[in-house]
């Protein structure tokens, strides 16, 4: 054996009895530096994502868009950047949002990301009518239980489920009321789940009243959601950290192609990068391990 | 001026919907009829439903469906009361009524007939366990083959009694009417029995509090019939938490700490698998694992030494035991999985080669 | 006495418990419902008791004892006491307090406060963990040792490759095969084991129901 | 960068540090987060059962003098007690008795209606099967994948002739299935991690908005 030869295999050698740590460290490391300094990979969107992008951004101007806060901070991650893009997309093309809750827990979170997105609207509004008013432009109604009653009930009136909207406003005395009665008024219903509630939505909102559904699902779930979306029963679908990295990336184009100058943050697309360089990461491993693994294999041999 | 508005008026008239049609919900606990009619061929926005008791006067709305819906369930009509339903398109303009469907009224069924597949799947399938479980009993001998992983138990257990150092034993995450916790506990009397034996410390942590009490109980039990009561330390087994990932920060604390030289991680497992596995693997210990939690599988193949994939898990339990009532029903399930492949070969052939609608039939 | 009668509970309400899935009449749906809603969540609540006992004692034994790292159990057993009477009498919605105040100027401690603010984080980055996790044990375990290993992660490798942005423009028809193997051979392994897994719960309860299978009154089969 | 003034947010930064501090080894913080996890997750526990069950199923309506079958039940419940009384300890296997009867009951129609029966519908192979020529060889492959490995599953026979083949099909089919699931869920619990950092870099030390 020469001399060279045996530095290598010390190498490999010592790669497979690497300690754990030093894994440990490199998805650290790979993790935080894009959170910290982004890069954006433009993300093309898959089918699913476009269809629903398209849906929303040509339904009738006085369809309003619903979304169902049905994750709790757990999930927060992978779903909020969802909520906060369908937020964005129905205020930039002045459509109407109603937003509910199926979980106590999400309350905060609806809360949480109507007051940004509102925020970053009005900021830059000069008029009346550029700016995005709680009452006239969203409501936020709030939680109530069980969700049966509730998906069952919207589709005759909405007042009638929440009487008082999430700040304690009579439902009934609200602008927006008028505009949005019940499911008949909704373009699309999106349902924004880290659990199984938009197989809910389906059947009872839409088998009942056949409001289009959309739905926002975690990366793990979204695998058991396909046949749902070949059926139709699913608008379209977002599917974990890159669905909503999709959809930030069509309202960027979309954005950018009207010659807007609103720029908006993108915390999904950003995720998104630390997800693609851990993922590499993870995948460059499994080639050292391996290739570590003949080298001393057939020096043993 | 006149006519133009009639002309307007006629063009906002659509023809009103046809054929409405009420009956009862079949398989249900009453209280609901089904209402059919053909939707308008017009461009409408949705459709109200309207009932009247007979003999009544007062037509009342029920509800509203979508504008391409043509069915509608009335639910909370009085049981044996008869109604019958017009429905109204909906329109920008004047509403069109249809004319009024047949009386119907709603009752509750004692059987439902969806479920009789069901019901003779569930004959068939017991008579297999039930016929083999006697057979057993009888003194039959029953043949069950080896188990990769099983025959690591003892050398395990073993190791650990050499080590001086304890074995984990995790009985799962589930509650006591699951099937994995069911066959864990099982498998826990025995490994609980040759701890007893060598004198190798046990600790066994537990997520839900019955399913505590009875592994409590069987170790007690297990020490007691390997002739060492005396071995058996109330502290052996306890409760922690029921808060999923409180639960795997104490035994990853457990694991770090006792340093175990054997965990058995078998049972009911979630998103915690690979939090429990990898760090058991990083402790050096040898570990066991075994679940019918499908999704957690991957995990548990990749970080532990064995494991018991799904319908292993239950032979495992009559594998160690040899009990013979576990071996017949392991039998029968043998037999039920048969017929269950003979069913998906000659239904493809039936429904492929004839034609035959065997999927209508299940 | 001590044995039969949990059996005969266990075979009656057992019986009760499957016959009623196939009978929609109210009669016995209304029985099946205060069942689930009332009895079976009375009596789980009751059992919390056991392990509460259980995880008192344990921690009191090892300060006792003076185990390795007893002072550690006090943690334990002041956070259980201090977060159960915060949660007992300051109440469980913020807009129904109880007898307890739970805030002093501006700092809350209410349970749904501690809820949020330190079980949530610490669940959530005990979960986090998995992100870790999950590279080492590929790290260590994906090694083309023999053919099933091999087939383990080639698979595992393909579906990675495809989540990656970049593979779409390398290897374009790369994706789709991931989401086939997902959609095809994955599918195909997880429902054969189902059905036994399947089997196995009905052979399971049933013996359960019969008093065949007598595991859970501790103590073994006999 | 703008650092939280919140105690809380701090609070449940440092409980994060402490548990990722495991990561390097085991050590008196994560110690720490650990204990206090647990007890505050009982003491939840404890005002959960309490408010949320107790509260509203029993004590409200049977002090209104309603659902009074509710007061034998409760007694069986507090039969768990018994289990610190030891001659008496055997009365615990009465709710316990209940609980799994109705588990294991509820258990058998519907293991056989759910798994079973559903997912024999899907797997049987019809002519419909074949409207689209791709779908249809997909299906035959799951009709295989599946037969082959329901064989591996067979415990009170050899694995000798046809069995031995066929259930070596099935372990392909099982690996290649548990494969793609491992690769499949790395994305997903990478952005759990992910989730974290965001709390600590961003609404803890405010360096990302």
């Amino acid at each position: 054996m020469t001399a060279p030869d045996a530095v290598r295999n010390g190498f490999w050698d010592r790669l497979q009895r690497i300690d754990r740590r030093w894994i440990y460290a490199v998805i650290w490391l790979v993790v935080m530096v894009p959170l910290i300094l982004p890069f954006n990979i433009k993300p093309t969107a898959m089918p699913p994502v476009s269809r629903l992008f398209s849906h929303i951004d040509t339904m009738p101007e006085e369809k309003a868009l619903v979304i169902s806060i049905d994750y709790t901070p757990d999930t927060q991650a992978e779903l909020h950047p969802m909520t906060i893009a369908l937020l964005r997309h129905a205020f930039v093309t002045g459509r109407r949002v109603g937003m509910l809750a199926t979980s106590v827990y999400g309350l905060g979170l609806g809360e949480e990301a109507l007051r940004q997105v509102a925020a970053e609207f009005n900021e830059k509004a000069a008029t009346h009518e550029d700016s995005v008013i709680n009452g006239e432009d969203y409501v936020f109604w709030g939680w109530s239980t069980p969700f049966v009653t509730v998906m069952l009930g919207m589709g005759e009136r909405i007042t009638n489920v929440f009487p008082v909207d999430y700040y304690g406003v009579a439902t009934e005395s609200l602008p927006i009321t008028s505009r949005i009665k019940n499911y008949s008024d909704i373009g699309i219903l999106m349902s924004v789940a880290g659990s199984s509630v938009p197989l809910s939505w389906v059947a009872y909102a839409q088998t009942q009243f056949d409001v289009r559904i959309g739905c926002g699902a975690t990366a793990v779930s979204a695998a058991d959601y396909y046949t749902y979306l070949n059926s139709g029963q699913f608008t379209g679908m977002l599917a974990g950290m890159r669905g909503a990295a999709e959809y930030e990336q069509l309202l960027a184009d979309k954005l950018a192609t009207a010659g807007s100058k609103l720029t908006l943050r993108r915390k999904a697309t950003e995720a998104m990068s630390s997800q693609t360089t851990a993922h590499i990461a993870i995948i460059v491993f499994i080639v050292f391990g391996n290739i570590g693994y003949f080298v001393t294999r057939r020096r043993k041999s | 001026m006149l006519t133009g508005l009639l002309a307007a008026l006629a063009l906002l008239a659509v023809t009103p919907p046809a054929g409405v049609s009420a009956t009862d919900r079949p398989n249900d606990g009453g209280r609901a009829v089904i209402v059919t009619w053909t939707c308008s061929p017009d461009p409408v926005t949705g459709y109200r439903i309207l009932r009247q008791p007979e003999g009544g006067e007062a037509w009342d709305t029920v509800g509203f469906t979508g504008p391409r819906l043509a069915r509608f369930v009335d639910e909370g009509t009085p049981d044996g009361v008869s109604h019958r339903y017009r429905v109204l398109a909906l329109t920008e303009g004047e509403p069109a009524e249809s004319g009024p469907s047949g009386y119907a009224a709603s009752r509750p069924q004692w059987f439902n007939t969806d479920y009789i597949p069901a019901l003779i799947f569930t004959f068939i399938f017991a008579f297999f366990i039930l016929y083999f479980v006697r057979q057993a009993r009888r003194g039959a001998k029953l043949f069950i083959r080896r188990i990769a992983g099983l025959d690591a138990v003892e050398e395990a257990i073993g190791r650990a009694t050499e080590m001086g150092r304890p074995i984990l034993y995790v009985p799962g995450l589930s509650s006591i009417d699951d099937v994995a916790t069911i066959a864990s506990i099982n498998i826990l009397g025995e490994v609980a029995k040759r701890t007893a034996k060598f004198g190798t410390p046990l600790i066994v942590p537990n997520r839900d509090p019955i399913v505590y009490t009875v592994a409590r109980e069987t170790v007690k039990q297990s020490y007691t019939e390997a002739g060492r009561p005396d071995a058996f330390s109330q502290d052996m087994v306890f409760y922690v938490a029921d808060q999923q990932f409180a639960y795997a920060a104490a035994v990853d604390g457990i694991m770090t700490r006792e340093k175990p030289a054997t965990n058995f991680l078998i049972g009911m497992f979630w998103a915690e698998s690979l939090i429990l596995a990898e760090t058991g693997a990083t402790s050096g210990a040898v570990q066991i694992a075994g679940t019918d939690a499908i999704s957690q599988l991957p995990f548990f193949i990749t970080a532990c030494d064995y494991t018991l994939i799904g319908e292993e898990l239950y032979a495992a339990s009559a594998y160690l035991s040899r009990e013979p009532v576990l071996l017949g029903a392991i039998k029968g399930q043998d037999y039920s999985k048969a017929l269950i492949l003979g069913l998906i070969i000659v239904g493809t052939l039936l429904a492929v080669a004839f034609g035959v609608p065997v999927i209508d039939l299940l | 006495m001590k044995r039969q009668l949990p059996l005969l509970i266990v075979l009656v309400v057992g019986i009760f418990a499957s016959v009623a899935f196939f009978i929609p009449h109210p009669i016995v749906r209304s029985v099946d419902e205060v069942f689930r809603n009332d009895v079976l969540r009375i009596i789980a609540a009751f059992s919390l008791v056991l392990g509460v006992g259980s995880i008192l004692r344990h921690h009191f034994i090892k300060i006792k004892r003076k185990a390795e790292h007893w002072p550690f159990s006090y943690i334990t057993l002041v956070a259980l006491f201090v977060s159960a009477v915060i949660g007992l009498f300051g109440g469980i919605d913020p807009s129904r307090p109880g007898i307890l105040p739970t805030q002093v100027g501006g700092f809350s401690f209410h349970i749904q406060t501690l809820f949020s603010n330190m079980m949530v984080p610490l669940a959530a980055t005990m979960f986090a963990l998995l992100a870790f996790f999950m590279a080492s044990a590929a790290y260590r375990a994906f090694r083309a040792r023999n053919f099933e290993a091999t087939l383990l992660l080639v698979a595992a490798f393909i579906l990675m490759l495809g989540a990656v942005p970049l593979t779409r423009i390398i290897i374009p028809p790369l994706p789709d095969f991931a989401e086939w193997i997902l959609a095809v051979p994955n599918t195909a392994a997880k429902r054969g084991i189902q059905f036994g897994v399947s089997l196995g719960m009905f052979a399971t309860s049933l013996k359960i129901l019969l008093g065949i299978e007598r595991g859970w009154l501790g103590g073994g089969g006999s | 960068m703008n650092i939280s003034t919140d105690p809380w947010v701090w609070i449940a930064a440092i409980l994060t540090l402490a548990v990722f501090s495991f990561l390097y080894r085991e050590n008196p913080f994560y110690r720490f987060a650990e204990h206090l996890f647990v007890g505050i997750a009982n003491g939840y526990a404890i005002t959960f059962y309490w408010h949320r069950i107790l509260v509203p199923y029993l004590f409200n309506p049977v002090s209104h003098g309603q659902k009074l079958y509710l007061i034998p039940i409760a007694i069986v419940g507090m039969l768990y007690f018994t289990r610190f009384i030891p001659k008496i300890s055997w009365l615990v296997r009465f709710p316990i008795a209940i609980a799994l009867g109705y588990g294991a009951g509820a258990n058998i129609p519907r293991s056989i209606d759910a798994n079973i029966i559903q997912q024999l519908k899907a797997t049987i192979i019809t002519r419909a099967s074949f409207a689209d020529w791709q779908q249809g060889i997909w299906a035959v492959i799951i009709l295989i994948g599946v037969i082959c490995t329901i064989s591996y599953f067979f415990f009170s026979t050899e694995r000798k002739g046809i069995i031995k083949p066929v259930s070596y099909v099935g372990i392909v089919f099982i690996m290649v299935g548990f494969g793609a699931s491992f690769g499949y869920t790395v994305m997903a619990r990478i952005s759990l991690f992910i989730g974290r950092l965001q709390f600590l870099l961003g609404d803890w030390l405010g360096l990302i908005k």
